[in-house]
């Protein structure tokens, strides 16, 4: 038996349980849509617009570090496993690159794309 | 018909048909969003394959990160939220005889390969992936330089990403 | 058990379904939306080669990974000259991309 | 093997056998007793989250001098149900031009990400899902469910708040993501494995709160970040966000993100329980009985879920672009120095006595933290100087 499968029965589950409350919510509760309910919320105005806004490329950059440090984890984890039985020279490997990598994280904030503004 | 091949058909097929929602969807936003649910159908064909590190690996990564990566440059690079213009180019038929030639050919080669039915080897109950995993990405006879040289890689991309994306005009 | 050819059947289709997106699409994000779904076909296999060759020599896996740390490279700057370009020309359809062809 | 001592195992192949005498296949009786077990466990776990809502208006009430729900029930305890009942009565209504697919899916999916990290959790030593060997790495792939789900209901919504909150709130999530996966590193060095019940098996000298103080404390600053929770709660800044992602949903999809939000708060209290203070263990309490060793655990989540709740109802909000500069600029190359010092100090002290181990894993801990804030000390007096320079002139200038 594949411990997957455990796994696959809990996110059945837990998909199960929200959308057997969501369906409950949608048998009890009154229906009556009109189109001042269904308009969009912005503050009591009618809203102007789509919801579309210009967007910071601040943005991108977050996740785009946060990729390259996603990635670098993926490295690590096997390296950490097994960094108990092995000698001085896996953790020097180890801090080499992650060295590398914070070099990156440098670049990015002393060209300050890590700033918000 | 086992149980597991019932499990693999259907991850298979949902697979396949959110690949093909992906390539032919005109909101594009839906197809960051298809494709988000073939990687998890791909991440479920990992763990099928008793490859449970690649598969939690596999939504770390693409789900985690990249997807969000794709959607954000997405809200970057739009005009209006819902693009309704084509979104195939002209030679769309010709895309689909290639795509349908590749498919045929490696097809026919699958065909005359004999070592296809070969039978997966038993995993041994000790043996732990990750570990193993560990050892070789850092052992010197093995696959440390490939370790070394992903991190150059990464460092890289990060460097020309942050570089292109923020010179001005 | 499943046969391996059926693995190999999944990511030949998967990779054709990905090579046809890249082939026809017209915007470019959605030309590297393709592209992911190459990519991974390509995993798919190297995993499914670990699996049925052998287990305990981990090249598959190893390849595997670093397919993803290439996908997340090609992903990133990919993506940073798709803004980028937009940023000049204010487009992200390949076709109008033609500043070089003049 | 008796009740008391294997409670899931004795209970399952009971059942197991009674479905088998009903004439079932063997293996679908498994999967079934497996599928009411996982039932049964998550089940209770909204049970709790129901107690969590009046815990949680419980102890705001008490922070900010007031009693609280009082009226229903002895202590208000019939008060949440109350809740319930009102949220299921309550019209659903979807704006227009909402993106109906992803809108209906978002609330599933928050919910999902939540339950699903139950499937690693070792509540006692035989009560647990899955004895994944990649458990560390499974919260968070659960995480990034979870981050989808902001996503699907910022986009779905078709509202500029709901937009904006939720890019904001997924911008904050994938930042302290990454000191959160550097210190998830930390425990994976000490115990040589992924695995939670591993974890907690190896903690049984030492927790790993006393060689790792500094990596328990960027956990669980990385931790009230990825729950956006005040003091890093912007996103649903009500002042000029409204309620952020989730401004558009009412009825029960609300109250799957208002649940899913305080179970995940409980959930990774759990978390921070397990991994750096011993999980189930408790001066060998947990040998006793499982049911001890779950009251245990319940016990030291709740109390991690305290901690969160003390900090949230205590800090200000704090101004989007300083917590991003305290993430990148600050606690992200912290975190990573620590792993760096911790990884070459556990190699250099591998063979010494443990105590010698512990004490200079801890020192080496409070000298790095000392560094970092005498550091961050001199960065901000130097920001003061700059501000507090320009003053006098503006005043001139009146």
């Amino acid at each position: 038996m594949n411990e997957w499968l455990y796994v696959a029965l809990f996110m059945i589950v837990g998909a199960i349980i929200p959308i057997g409350a969501i369906l409950a919510g949608a048998i009890l509760s009154p229906k009556k849509p009109n189109p001042i309910k269904q308009s969009t919320y912005e503050c009591g105005i009618e809203p102007v617009g789509d919801a579309w806004v210009q967007f910071k490329v601040q943005y991108y950059i977050f996740a785009l570090v946060f990729l390259v440090f996603d990635v670098e984890a993926v490295f690590l984890f096997p390296w950490a496993v097994k960094l108990g039985q092995l000698g001085l020279y896996a953790v020097v490997e180890g801090i080499i690159f992650i060295s590398i990598l914070v070099v990156g994280l440098l670049y990015a904030w002393r060209k300050g794309m890590l700033e918000w503004s | 018909m086992t149980p597991e091949k019932i499990i693999f058909l259907i991850v298979a097929g949902a697979t396949l048909v959110s690949a093909l929602m992906v390539v032919t969807t005109r909101n594009i936003v839906h197809a960051a969003f298809w494709l988000i649910a073939a990687l998890f159908g791909v991440a479920a064909i990992f763990a099928i394959l008793n490859a449970g590190f690649i598969a939690v690996v596999q939504v770390v990564v693409y789900i985690g990160a990249i997807a969000i990566l794709f959607i954000f440059a997405v809200m970057l690079t739009r005009k209006d939220l819902r693009d309704t213009s084509a979104q195939q180019n002209r030679n769309w038929q010709a895309g689909a005889l290639i795509a349908a030639l590749t498919f045929g050919g490696l097809a026919a080669l699958f065909q005359s390969w004999e070592k296809l039915s070969v039978a997966a080897p038993a995993i041994p109950s000790s043996f732990d992936a990750v570990a193993e995993l560990g050892s070789q990405l850092t052992s010197p006879s093995a696959y440390v330089l490939p370790f070394e040289v992903a991190s150059v890689l990464l460092l890289a991309a990060m460097i020309g990403a942050v570089y292109i994306a923020f010179t001005r005009k | 058990m499943i046969p391996l050819s059926w693995y190999l059947f999944f990511s030949a289709a998967l990779f054709t379904i990905g090579l046809f997106g890249v082939l026809t699409r017209r915007n470019v994000i959605a030309i590297l939306l393709g592209i992911e779904l190459m990519l991974n076909a390509v995993n798919v296999n190297l995993v499914a080669f670990w699996r049925y060759g052998d287990v305990a020599a981990m090249t598959g896996q190893v390849f595997a990974i670093i397919v993803f740390a290439v996908a997340a490279a090609e992903v990133s700057a990919g993506l940073a000259l798709v803004i980028s370009v937009y940023r000049r020309s204010n487009t992200v359809v390949a076709e109008d991309l033609d500043l070089l062809k003049f | 093997m008796d009740f008391l001592n294997d409670p899931l195992k004795v209970t399952a192949e009971w059942l197991e056998g009674i479905f088998g005498a009903w004439g079932m296949n063997a293996a679908f009786a498994h999967v079934l007793v497996v599928f009411l077990g996982v039932l049964l466990l998550l089940v209770l776990l909204m049970v709790v989250d129901i107690f969590l809502v009046w815990m949680e208006r419980k102890v705001v009430s008490r922070f900010q001098d007031r009693i609280g729900p009082n009226r229903v029930g002895p202590y208000g305890l019939i008060q949440p149900f109350a809740d319930i009942i009102k949220l299921v009565i309550k019209e659903d209504i979807t704006p227009n031009g909402a993106d109906r697919a992803l809108y209906n899916l978002a609330p599933i999916l928050s919910m999902m990400a939540v339950l699903m990290v139950w499937a690693v959790v070792p509540i006692a030593p035989v009560i647990l899902g899955t004895d994944l060997n990649v458990g560390v790495l499974f919260l968070i792939a659960a995480g990034a469910i979870g981050t989808l789900s902001i996503i699907m209901a910022g986009w779905g919504s078709n509202n500029k708040f709901a937009l904006i909150g939720g890019f904001r709130q997924v911008a904050v999530m994938v930042a302290f993501e990454v000191p959160m996966l550097t210190m998830l590193l930390i425990p994976t060095i000490f115990a040589g494995s992924m695995n939670m019940n591993a974890m907690i098996q190896a903690q049984d000298k030492i927790w790993y709160f006393v060689i790792s103080p500094l990596g328990a404390l960027i956990f669980l600053i990385a931790v009230i970040a990825e729950l956006g929770r005040a003091p890093f709660d912007l996103a649903e800044g009500e002042s000029e966000l409204v309620a952020g992602f989730n401004t558009e949903y009412s009825g029960m999809k609300f109250g799957m993100f208002y649940a899913g939000e305080l179970l995940h708060a409980m959930t990774f209290g759990g978390i921070w329980a397990i991994l750096f203070f011993g999980g189930y263990r408790f001066f060998g309490l947990e040998q006793v009985s499982p049911f001890l060793a779950a009251a245990i655990f319940l016990a030291k989540a709740l109390i991690g879920y305290w901690i969160i709740m003390w900090v949230k109802y205590t800090m200000v909000r704090i101004r989007i672009d300083q917590m991003l500069a305290f993430n990148w600029i600050f606690l992200t190359p912290l975190s990573f120095v620590l792993l760096m010092v911790t990884a070459l100090m556990n190699a250099l002290l591998r063979g010494t006595p443990s105590w010698v181990y512990g004490i200079g894993m801890f020192f080496s801990n409070v000298i790095l933290a000392w560094l970092a804030l005498e550091i961050a000390r001199s960065v901000s007096r130097k920001e003061r100087e700059k501000i507090e320079g320009a003053k006098p002139l503006a005043e001139a200038h009146h």
